[in-house]
């Protein structure tokens, strides 16, 4: 088997999800065993014209952004969206909650127009992805369960089952009954509920369950003391698009 | 506390097999010949099912296709469907995979003999049928008439074509075969596989039909049949259902109070009935 | 029910007094013996099952622990295999058999356990769950219903000592130690302390279900025989979200899934398996992507009979305990005792129609 | 002598984010020469608007995975200064070891994994694995310890959890808060020792240029100014922090989407190097130690050795964390839950120093407790103007260099000020200045 080449490209992002590969110190040098890194714009200067996985961090949000994904696409044999911003639109797609020209003119004033700016996309929404690592920042184990998969050419196992799930395996108090919010009943697995791990609530950074059931959610925080305005405002911190 | 004094079993340890021939059936079918070490024998009944493993790609249920008199040797025919099949396709001739079985009840060829058999095979359903149809083609004499329906979605899809050759010339058996979506090349009959079942003349009370075959075909099939005027009870179909343990345990499988792995995969159609979510 | 019948059913056994600190002693003595598994507090509402590493820590006026007790028995995760792709060979974890006492167990959780035995045992009996549960001895506690328990609903008295060897019922600063087998007396001989009863400490009461089951646990099976179909299940589908939670702290559910994983040398790895539940989205999801319980009321319907009908027409026994997990835990708020009440209702108004 | 020059370096590699470096010469005359920052704007004083105060540093977090830190905490001093939320001294205790530790690990990162390469005259960091593998593994060793510090105290490196207004949702035990102070003494200051004799034998190679600025910096009489303090600025002194507009005086520029910064001068600079030119006396004696090493003496006005003064950070951010954790454990920890009840409602400030230099959020918020009106001013951004005016110095001085040179120089130079243009490009409320 010879070693894959892989690349990773970032769009509109705070590169939280390339600085937690980094962070992957303890494991990095057992990764470039397996794999040839030939295009990491944070961390090294080489640019390659082909490569077998493309790793793709941050949301579709500029004219040129487009451009950019479909050339990546046509050099890249398997395409992985990493992280909120490029799997669901994450942070970013808040704005799409607000008029284009508001969201411009409150930040920019009256240089609105020096930038431009589209609604923002997940990366699905131009090309086609071919896997997804979800999380804010992405879960580092399921980054390396889908490189591992690939590198074994097999197809990676992803959860589509709730936080709820990994947070009772761990025996963690419920955030809900502790009178906090909490988004983990609806939202994707597979961050080993980390955050209600650490005493915070669940703020759904992983994008939702397929078939969730939206009304019963927002009743479900009614009855846990938040009105509908503020339980669909706050689900959709990370999910502005899932939720439309 | 009493003592839990049980036989224990070690529900969970594959057999590692060898791949002893592959032969490719279509684009995405593949038929497998596998030896167990040790010329062991598998000792299956026709309709029961193993599951195949392969380390790091998992588990799949897999219907054992070809004749307990083909022993020691067993053949499973596989689609690609995903993780554990892909890979299996990858596989040659002296690769190793795991097994454990032979799970399932199997068809009770015994309630069988003396009676004619119609076999309704969609798309890889026959390969399932094809080890009730090799164990009935073996013992011939024991068995009416012989009528099998084939139906897939392309001529290209068409399982086991040397098979199907040797059925078309044997004079004891009567095949149709009818393809949903039929290139410029295909001469045969054309439709789903509920629209052979009208024409067919059959002593109802005296045959017995099995249905093997992608979920949402059940539905027109039993009510084909039905239309025939076959009696439920001489009507039997395989289910198919996710398994991750293939021995009663994991759940996944359930049909209201059933385990498909343990119950079936073989059912009694009149006991599919009272199964509410089965078809 | 009367103090009477606690009496009559506890006065058989012969008993001692603990008080605190006998009892914390006999904590102690106890982790001579094995691992101890005993509730202890987590956060500021909740308790856990954990290995006692100093007697003072362990909490006996708990309501119920998050994960039931079958996390000693089926853990959360598990490795099944440890596999070489290269070679193809694998090994089997050892699992130990080193005694392991349970202290302060609920009697709802005890028969939990009996429970998962049967489910276990019955068809292929399964080693890893089975050489789990050897050398295992239980010493019950009785326990304040809160709103949630209901176990007497579904035929599990607060002391009922099946299971026990030992059977602790507060008293005055202390326990009241009923030896309910042979086993139990051992124990008490060897630790050699406790005192006579006296009867200023033997007033025995049970205390009440505030949560219940408006038929009796006879005629459940009976209603679920005609319930199938009944408008609740579409109305539960309504509040639920599928989180999966009650399921998962359910003392007897006990399907799984499982996967392999590798590790990054992509060559060893290990095949696990891990708690599942049927209110998940893809549990019952089959190739080519059809789900024959694709909505939240059948995922419930099939939850609830796995509970009241399915096993117990084979088992004969309820295989729910009534410890009140599932709805204690939902994080909306459903009931269990709510939708088989429910039930019953609508199975009461369908018994009128047919009269009319 | 060259007449004409024409540089467009498209998306600088090895920084934060997307930038391009333009330089046009043409006849001798400098035309351009800039830093333009192409990353697409974000819009976070937008997204803010009408957010709970309990989720405003969730996202605030997000503007940037390098400083999520920093920002965090920038963006909760706000919201508590608003809202008049009181923290105990063990949050704050909590706090500062969390500061020291990004301060650690992104100081780490740039110097050794994103800079270094340039003085080794390779690409990467990749190569240096065969070559250094002795130095690569002790820096890996050292971010693993940063980390640690975030993972424990706030549950993650990027994007912390744990970190709330009015405090923290959980507390690190004292057995893993002592387990982590062994690791840094046994392991974290060995490793930086090495690592500082390593970069020593390259500082040589640290292009030689200087241009003296304004240097702007978090500055207070206690200590080192990195968790909080006054604004300071090393031409006119001390400034509180709700005088912050007062210095930024942001603008805009068309060649950016990260706004523009200047005070008393065309620009100024801030970032480990202005720490360390208005507060190296409160440096603790090991960072003292590693100045000395390294060469570095207050002032100085290479913005190169920016880098230098991040390694000397390093070594002050060991030491301090190590005292930090004494202090709150000779102290006892105590189970304390967030304070999360307003006491009024309002503006507020927070200010922090983040490895890449004073950072400014300004809150504003209405009686129930939800977000009005949003400012961020970002390191980066008040570093923008004068990587033009270094620029502008720099290429006269090394014209008659090969353009691969210069284009190398000059990415040097961008790459010295540690920019992270992904934090750059939002801002409120400008004062257009033509
Ligand atoms: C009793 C029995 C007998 C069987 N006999 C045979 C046989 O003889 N031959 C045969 O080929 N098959 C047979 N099957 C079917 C076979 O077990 C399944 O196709 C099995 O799932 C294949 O496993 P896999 O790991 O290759 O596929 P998986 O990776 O599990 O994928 C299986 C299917 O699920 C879908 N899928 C996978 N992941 C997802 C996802 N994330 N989201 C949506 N859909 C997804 C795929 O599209 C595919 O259709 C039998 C099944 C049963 C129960
Ligand atoms: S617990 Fe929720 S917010 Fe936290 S990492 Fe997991 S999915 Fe994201
Ligand atoms: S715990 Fe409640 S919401 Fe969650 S799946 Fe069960 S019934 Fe539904
Ligand atoms: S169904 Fe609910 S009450 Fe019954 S045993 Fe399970 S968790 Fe407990």
């Amino acid at each position: 088997m010879s070693k894959p080449k892989i690349a990773f490209f970032d769009f509109t992002s705070c590169e939280g999800c390339q600085l937690n590969k980094l962070n992957l110190e303890n494991d990095l040098l057992d990764l470039l065993e397996l794999v040839d890194i030939v295009e990491f714009r944070e961390a090294m200067d080489d640019k390659a014209d082909e490569y077998d996985i493309a790793f793709i961090e941050g949301s579709i949000s500029t004219p040129t952004c487009i451009t950019r994904i479909h050339d990546i696409r046509r050099r890249t044999k398997i395409l992985v969206a990493l992280g909120a911003c490029a799997v669901q639109g994450g942070i970013n797609a808040i704005k799409n909650q607000h008029s284009a020209d508001w969201v411009k003119e409150t930040v920019y004033g009256e240089d609105k127009y020096l930038f431009p700016s589209i609604p923002v996309q997940p990366i699905s929404a131009v090309v086609k992805v071919d896997y997804e690592v979800r999380g804010c920042p992405m879960s580092t184990p399921e980054f390396l369960h889908v490189l591992k998969s690939l590198i074994l050419n097999r197809k990676p196992e992803i959860f589509d089952h709730a936080v709820c799930v990994e947070c009772k395996l761990k025996e963690n108090e419920c955030v809900l009954d502790k009178g906090m919010f909490c988004l983990g009943p609806i939202t994707r697995a597979g961050c080993d509920a980390i955050c209600p791990t650490f005493g915070q609530y669940c703020t759904g950074c992983r994008g939702v369950v397929s078939n969730i059931n939206k009304n019963g959610a927002v009743e479900m925080l009614k009855q846990h003391g938040f009105s509908t305005k503020e339980a669909l405002n706050r689900m959709k911190m990370f999910c502005t698009l899932e939720l439309e | 506390m009493e003592n839990l004094i049980f036989e224990k079993k070690d529900l969970y340890n594959p057999i590692i097999s060898t791949i002893t021939n592959v032969e490719q059936l279509t684009d995405t079918e593949k038929r497998f010949e596998i030896a167990l070490p040790e010329n062991q024998i598998l000792n299956h009944k026709p309709g029961q099912f193993v599951q195949v493993s392969i380390f790091g790609f998992g588990e799949a249920p897999i219907s054992i296709s070809s004749s307990p008199t083909k022993s020691p040797l067993f053949d499973l025919t596989v689609r690609n469907a995903g993780r554990l099949t892909d890979k299996m396709h990858r596989l040659t001739v002296g690769s190793q995979l795991g097994v454990r079985g032979p799970f399932g009840n199997g068809f009770e060829v015994n309630n069988f003999k003396g009676k004619d058999i119609l076999f309704v095979c969609g798309g890889i359903g026959l390969a399932p049928t094809k080890s009730l149809i090799d164990y009935v083609l073996a013992n011939r004499n024991d068995f009416g008439r012989v009528v099998i329906l084939y139906g897939t979605k392309s001529p290209s899809e068409i399982l086991f074509s040397d098979e199907i050759e040797k059925w078309k010339k044997d004079k004891s058996v009567e095949l149709e075969i009818s393809i949903d979506r039929p290139d410029e090349n295909w001469k045969g009959k054309v439709g789903v596989i509920t629209t052979l079942i009208p024409p067919l003349k059959l002593d109802v009370a005296n045959t017995i039909a099995t249905i093997v075959g992608p979920p949402v075909m059940y539905k027109f099939v039993l009510m084909a049949l039905k239309g025939k005027r076959v009696p439920d009870e001489n009507i039997y179909l395989s289910l198919e259902r996710r398994m991750k343990c293939g021995v009663g345990k994991c759940g996944h499988c359930q049909i209201n109070d059933t385990y498909v792995c343990q119950d079936g995969p073989v059912f009694h159609y009149p006991r599919v009935k009272e199964l509410k979510e089965a078809v | 029910m009367s103090s009477t019948d606690v009496k009559s059913r506890l006065e058989s056994f012969n008993c001692y007094y603990f008080d605190k600190d006998v009892t914390q002693k006999f904590i102690s003595f106890l982790m001579k013996k094995g691992d101890v598994i005993a509730p202890h507090k987590t956060g500021e509402l909740s308790y856990k099952y954990e290995i006692v590493s100093d007697a003072t820590e362990v909490v006996l006026n708990y309501s119920r622990t998050i994960l039931p007790l079958k996390k000693a028995f089926m853990p959360p995760r598990e490795t099944l295999i440890n596999f070489n792709i290269k070679n193809n060979q694998y090994t089997k974890p050892q699992i130990s058999t080193e005694p392991k006492i349970f202290f302060g167990i609920h009697s709802y959780e005890m028969q939990s356990i009996k429970r998962l035995d049967y489910s276990f045992i019955t068809g292929l009996p399964e080693s890893n769950y089975l050489t789990r549960r050897e050398n295992c001895k239980f010493i019950g506690v009785a326990y304040k219903p809160d709103e949630w328990h209901f176990a007497g609903s579904v035929g599990i008295d607060i002391n009922e000592t099946d299971g026990f060897c030992l059977y602790f019922y507060p008293a005055k600063n202390g326990y009241i130690v009923f030896e309910i087998t042979d086993e139990g007396k051992n124990l008490l001989d060897e630790f050699g302390e406790g005192s006579e009863v006296t009867d200023e400490y033997l007033k025995l009461n049970e205390d009440k279900f505030q949560a219940k089951i408006k038929f009796h646990h006879n005629r459940i099976p009976e209603i679920f025989t005609h319930v199938y179909n009944s408008k609740v299940w579409e109305d539960v589908a309504q509040k639920c979200v599928g989180c999966g939670t009650c399921n998962l702290l359910c003392s007897t559910c006990y399907c799984y899934d499982v996967h392999d994983e590798i590790e990054l040398d992509v060559e060893n790895g290990q095949r696990d398996r891990f708690w599942d539940g049927c209110m998940l989205n893809k549990f019952a999801e089959v190739a080519g992507g059809e789900n024959f319980r694709d909505n939240l009321g059948s995922r419930n319907r099939h939850r609830l009979y796995r509970k009241f009908k399915y096993i117990t027409n084979q088992s004969d026994k309820l295989h729910c305990v009534g410890c009140g997990r599932c709805s204690r835990y939902c994080p909306a708020n459903i009931s269990l005792v709510e939708i088989v009440n429910d039930l019953i209702d609508d199975y009461t108004k369908q018994q009128q129609k047919e009269i009319l | 002598m060259r007449k004409n020059l024409d540089i467009d370096v498209h998306h600088l590699t090895r920084v934060e984010g997307h930038g391009n470096i333009v330089v046009n010469m043409k006849e001798g005359v400098l035309e351009k020469a800039q830093l333009e920052i192409v990353e697409a704007p974000r819009f976070f004083e937008a997204i803010l608007k009408g957010r709970n105060f309990h989720e405003v540093a969730i996202i605030t977090s997000r503007i940037c995975g390098i400083c999520s830190l920093g920002h965090q905490l920038t963006s909760l001093k706000a919201t508590e200064d608003a809202l008049g939320l009181d923290i105990t001294r063990q949050t704050e205790l909590l706090r500062r070891i969390l500061v020291d530790g990004a301060t650690f690990q992104s100081n780490t990162l740039h110097s050794l994994f994103l800079a270094a390469p340039d003085y080794l005259d390779v690409g990467s960091v990749f190569p240096l694995i065969n070559t250094h593998k002795d130095v690569v593994l002790a820096a890996l060793r050292l971010k693993r310890i940063a980390n640690e510090i975030g993972e424990l105290i706030s549950g993650r490196a990027v994007h912390p959890i744990a970190c709330v207004p009015g405090g923290f949702t959980q507390i690190p035990s004292a057995k893993n808060l002592l387990a982590l102070k062994n690791k840094l003494v046994n392991e974290a200051i060995p490793d930086a020792e090495f690592i500082v004799d390593v970069i020593a034998s390259l500082v040589e190679k640290i292009p030689v240029f200087s241009r003296e600025t304004e240097y702007i910096s978090v500055k207070s009489e206690k200590e080192y100014g990195l968790y909080d303090g006054d604004i300071y600025s090393s031409d006119s002194g001390s400034y509180k922090v709700n005088q912050y507009l007062e210095i930024t005086n942001e603008f805009v520029v068309p060649h950016s989407s990260g706004k523009h910064a200047k005070f008393n001068r065309s620009s100024y600079m801030v970032g480990a190097l202005a720490r360390f030119n208005n507060s190296h006396n409160q440096l603790n004696p090991l960072a003292k130690a590693a100045a000395e090493k390294l060469g570095l003496k207050a002032p100085n006005y290479n913005p190169y050795m920016n880098t230098i003064a991040q390694v000397v950070e390093i070594a002050h951010c060991i030491a301090s964390s190590i005292e930090l954790i004494d202090t709150l454990l000779d102290e006892g920890l105590k189970n304390e839950k967030p304070n999360q009840e307003p006491t009024k409602y309002g503006r507020g400030f927070g200010l922090t120093e983040v490895p890449r230099g004073i950072l400014f959020h300004d809150y504003t918020y209405n009686k129930q407790g939800k977000i009005e009106k949003v400012n961020c001013v970002i390191p980066t951004g008040q570093n923008l103007a004068n990587i033009d005016d270094d620029m502008k110095k720099l290429v006269p001085e090394i014209i008659e260099e090969t353009k691969e040179q210069i284009t190398h120089k000059l990415e040097m130079l961008v790459r010295a000020y540690d920019p992270c243009i992904s934090c750059s490009v939002h801002v409120l409320n400008v004062e257009f200045i033509e």
